[in-house]
């Protein structure tokens, strides 16, 4: 990439979807887990081995929290690892990825 | 009886919504509207009989309570026979459908208060106590039922402990229960002129807000209903005839043993035919998740529901009548 | 007609949400509570329609069905040649814009009814069959316009027979059409003390509600109108010029060929005149995405519905005063 | 003033929110549901104040708009004074704190105006007013307080000037000022038939409404409440203590200054003891953003607003009596 | 990565866009090729060859569909190969990223 | 990579996540940077250096919009280009990931 790396961060991306449910149990582990920075989008459907969930349904209305965070690579190995233990209890997905963070202006730094 | 007291406002508004799903129309009421409405009819519904209740002899109201109990968990039972003996349903969603028979649905009271008012026909203040009461104990009835299908099985109980305690928790602080005994409990202390104030609001147009509440059921009643293939022959036959066995049970204890007027066997007899929709699928989805959910919401929503509200009340009126005055029993 | 008889709540209410837009201020209003408001007043609309018809000659309804027809065919394609001839607006566009002008808008003419309300003025009961067709006939004369633009333009038709076929059948199964149909029946049938039941939510508060709706679409219109700069000062001409035309074509039928009272000519008036905001911009969108969506909103939300609402109605309703006396036919 | 009176449905229902929240019942309002009826309560209000000042004199109203003033500037500095005198509360948040404590809680004004209906007590036209004025001065004087604390803490002025002005621009064109003025203006000016049109559906349902509301509220400051760890007892304590340094101060000069009858001195006092939820949140997180929200959220909706609707209203209203008894100034 | 490997399982992450009413339609094709689980959030807005698509416009009210799947290589495979056919008519964005699936503790599994 | 080359385009995926009320001005900046695609979601909640966002709560509602943009290497260069020096003024973050764009059938291209 031409990008100027001085701009760029090299960076992991996690990206979990659980029931809402349990998303205030999980925002509490990322917090043990320093975790400084998160983005949630609630109200999302999805299928996965408990069937499906629907946030639109009238009677079953289910709906899952897709969270996405971006953070250093030895702060990323401490979350999964903070989370790795719980997944089975939480159900739903936790996918990790290679990104690169942009960073602002360095003067307001 | 004429063909016009059929005409009732509500019921024609859930025919147009049945229509509208039928015609594939782009109708769609938003969401939070229909949740909006079913807060205000509970605490309506509610108000109404507190302030009820309030004026009437308490003592009576006992074996309203009694009567309900016994056909919450009375009828899952006979549900759950049915089931597995005539229809060979496997045993979990035998169970989860069970379940849903005990209880009751709030909108088909509604409606059937709603013919009673159109033609002008009164009713006791206790049946209101039965819909409040009746919803919780068929959840419990449909854990039991759970678990002896599970013990049939032979299986692990899948369902921990915690899970038990959190859903007999949640039968008793479920949000529309409490609405419900809540707004009950408030209409029964307020003063009548403070009561006044807000009965424009509770009351005046109860019966408006109830045709908009019943078309969207409509709606819901008709995405339902097309999916009855998936459910088979059997299950559709059940869910016309298990309310009938309910109704039936509703007469009799309505008129035999609680011994009250036309309107008040109705509404006791639409209690008995009724299957929830609100607190009963989502509390069997957590106990019994090998269960499918299509069954049950197909049956309740799509089957026994529109059955009740568009065939059921006036059929179970003119029951009510004849039993009445044929079988008069002082 | 007194400045006072101007001070009509629902219009201020409408010139209330155009001045928050005009200040920036953050009001705004959930935008299901605009849908459920829509879903309520038309229903009210509808059940009013229909409760009034069931009193009325029905023969006499044919004449504003036809009346209705002709101004759904008529005034688009007039609309079509002022915007190519005049205007020199390219074909897609022209057509996408003139279909909704031969359409209506059900808040225009609620305002209207709210304003005859305020100074006492009756109507006949036709006005409300002819808002219920009206949506219909100019999405189709839309899509001919279409056709015939696309051959003019001697392209490919990108629109195939599967999407017209779509929006016909769309332009007939449409929520708010069903809806106001719907009701319409229900209010025709539906015996008077049943009604009685439901009216107080359907009409006794039907004004109130109708307030807090123009509210709603006095933000909206600002909104739109802040854009005007981008459809051009022609257009913007075109916005003011169209519902004139309309409206004298809208007196001429009301008072000559349907015969009605100041307050129905109003009415027929006020429906020639506007442009519809509902139906038609979703199906302009599929039928000819190739039209600039910001041309026609602009017209129909920000500049024609807000002249109908504070200037049209009045002047209207002068004018049919004006000929009713002028020109007394019989 | 019996016990009975004290059973007003509006806080029997914010009673039972709070139940509701106590038991962790999963009891759930839709969002827009409190956005929609806030916006028809704020209209309400303002709709209804706007017709009774159309009919008293404008002369007099202007004590009530320097009185208003006078809460807005005066009540945060003592705020401010008493949180860092006494509990050393660091500056930053003490100025967050003590805007909210000059400003208004629509929702305390409506159940106080609930209550005097409840026991039929007349109030004068001009708290209304009091209301639209109080919720802006706090927040321009909430940003005193902060470039004051800023310097103090001889910090670099984090919020720039254009903040300020944008602040300062929201504080007049915020919406539910907007809104309440808007509906004022309104009521003010239309003719009494029209006004009639529109009664039934802002004043004849308002008082229900409002019971819904305050349920919604009631689970809101359960919520809230249940944080109240987090603030200390010391900023409890003052959660309770300000509201009453508010009434006495309101209690004053309601009967002294202004001269209002039992019903205007409660009101008056209830304005003064009210504490924003609405306005001034936003504001002071826009402006104070080293403050933690958790503090005068929990104080303002957790704390203080449920004071005054169980314990306040009818203790400000035997102070009003009382007063207006003993030292009749006239 | 430091992180055990031992945890995470190379997949692929597929992210498709398109207009909220063709939902059914992909969804139904996503069955059809074995996938068990998926995350779909709707009402989202945004921008594309057929012009804008605004949620929270009042009149002209449109919706995108969000989706994100997970899946192993092969069984991605046979998605894009079911899906692409398609793609023209359903419009929108299909997009193929690599991942890591973070798999919870071996005990429950 | 089994799947055929043909049918995928190697681009770069921008995650951009900011403050609702920011959306416009970032929107106009992306359209500035020439951009003819991108999707957006709304309301979504977090946590980042400015503390909690939590679209659900009754007073203090603040809304995150988290857009997703796919373009081609070079038009990524200029979107971030074009981003990056107002990033301290929009909070937030963006984030750069390598995708492939699956493309439609040949025929009706
Ligand atoms: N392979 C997958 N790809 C995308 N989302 C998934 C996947 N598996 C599970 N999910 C999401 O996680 C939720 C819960 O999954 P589960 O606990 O397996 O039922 C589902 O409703 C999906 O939204
Ligand atoms: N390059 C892109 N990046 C992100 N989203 C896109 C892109 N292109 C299209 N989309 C999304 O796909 C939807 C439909 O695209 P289209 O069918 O091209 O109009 C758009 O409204 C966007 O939400
Ligand atoms: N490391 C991160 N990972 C994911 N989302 C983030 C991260 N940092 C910030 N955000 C999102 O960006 C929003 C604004 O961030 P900020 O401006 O830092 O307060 C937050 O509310 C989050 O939704
Ligand atoms: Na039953
Ligand atoms: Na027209
Ligand atoms: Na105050």
């Amino acid at each position: 990439m031409v990008l100027r790396p001085d701009i760029l961060v090299t960076m992991k991306r996690i990206e979990i979807v659980i029931d809402e449910k349990s998303l205030d149990d999980m925002l509490r582990l990322l917090r043990d887990a320093d975790v400084r920075g998160y983005t949630v989008i609630k109200k999302a459907g999805g299928l996965g081995s408990t069937g499906e969930r629907n946030p639109d349904d009238y009677v079953l209305e289910e709906h899952n929290a897709v969270m996405v965070l971006a953070c250093e690579e030895d702060q990323a190995e401490k979350v999964i690892m903070t989370l790795q233990p719980k997944l089975k209890d939480f159900g739903g997905m936790c996918l990790i990825s290679d990104c690169q963070w942009v960073i602002g202006p360095a003067a307001s730094l | 009886m004429s063909l016009s007291s059929l005409l009732v406002p509500a019921i024609l508004f859930f025919a147009l919504g049945m229509f509208a799903c039928l015609i594939k129309s782009d109708l769609k009421f938003p969401p939070d509207m229909h949740k909006m409405i079913v807060i205000y009819l509970l605490i309506g519904i509610g108000l109404h009989g507190g302030k009820a209740l309030a004026g009437s002899d308490m003592g009576s109201a006992l074996p309203a309570v009694w009567a309900a109990l016994a056909f919450g968990c009375g009828l899952p039972i006979v549900a759950y026979i049915i089931l597995r003996a005539l229809g060979k349903i496997d045993p979990l969603n035998a169970a989860a459908i069970s379940a849903h028979y005990g209880s009751v649905s709030a909108g088909t009271y509604m409606t059937a208060v709603a013919f009673l008012g159109g033609i002008g026909v009164t009713y006791e203040a206790y049946p209101v106590i039965m819909l409040a009461i009746m919803e919780s104990p068929a959840i419990m009835i449909g854990l039991v039922l759970a678990g002896y299908s599970r013990k049939i099985l032979g299986g692990a109980t899948k369902a921990d402990k915690g899970m038990y305690k959190h859903l007999i928790i949640e039968a008793f602080t479920n949000g529309s229960i409490l609405l419900l005994f809540g707004s009950m409990a408030i209409g029964w202390v307020v003063s009548d002129p403070s009561y006044k104030k807000i009965e424009p609001f509770f009351e005046l147009i109860f019966m408006g807000a109830l045709c908009i509440f019943l078309c969207d059921m409509g709606m819901e009643a008709g995405k339902r209903l097309s999916e009855f293939k998936t459910v088979g022959v059997f299950l559709v036959c059940f869910g016309i005839a298990m309310p009938l066995i309910g109704a039936v049970c509703g007469l009799f204890v309505g008129h035999f043993l609680l011994g009250y007027s036309i309107g008040g066997i109705t509404l006791v007899t639409v209690l008995a035919a009724s299957c929830s929709y609100i607190a009963v699928p989502p509390a069997m989805r957590l106990a019994i998740p090998e269960a499918n959910p299509s069954f049950y919401l197909t049956l309740s929503l799509g089957v026994t529901f529109p059955f009740n509200v568009v065939v059921g009340i006036p059929m179970y009126y003119a029951a009510a009548q004849y039993l009445h005055e044929t079988y008069y029993p002082w």
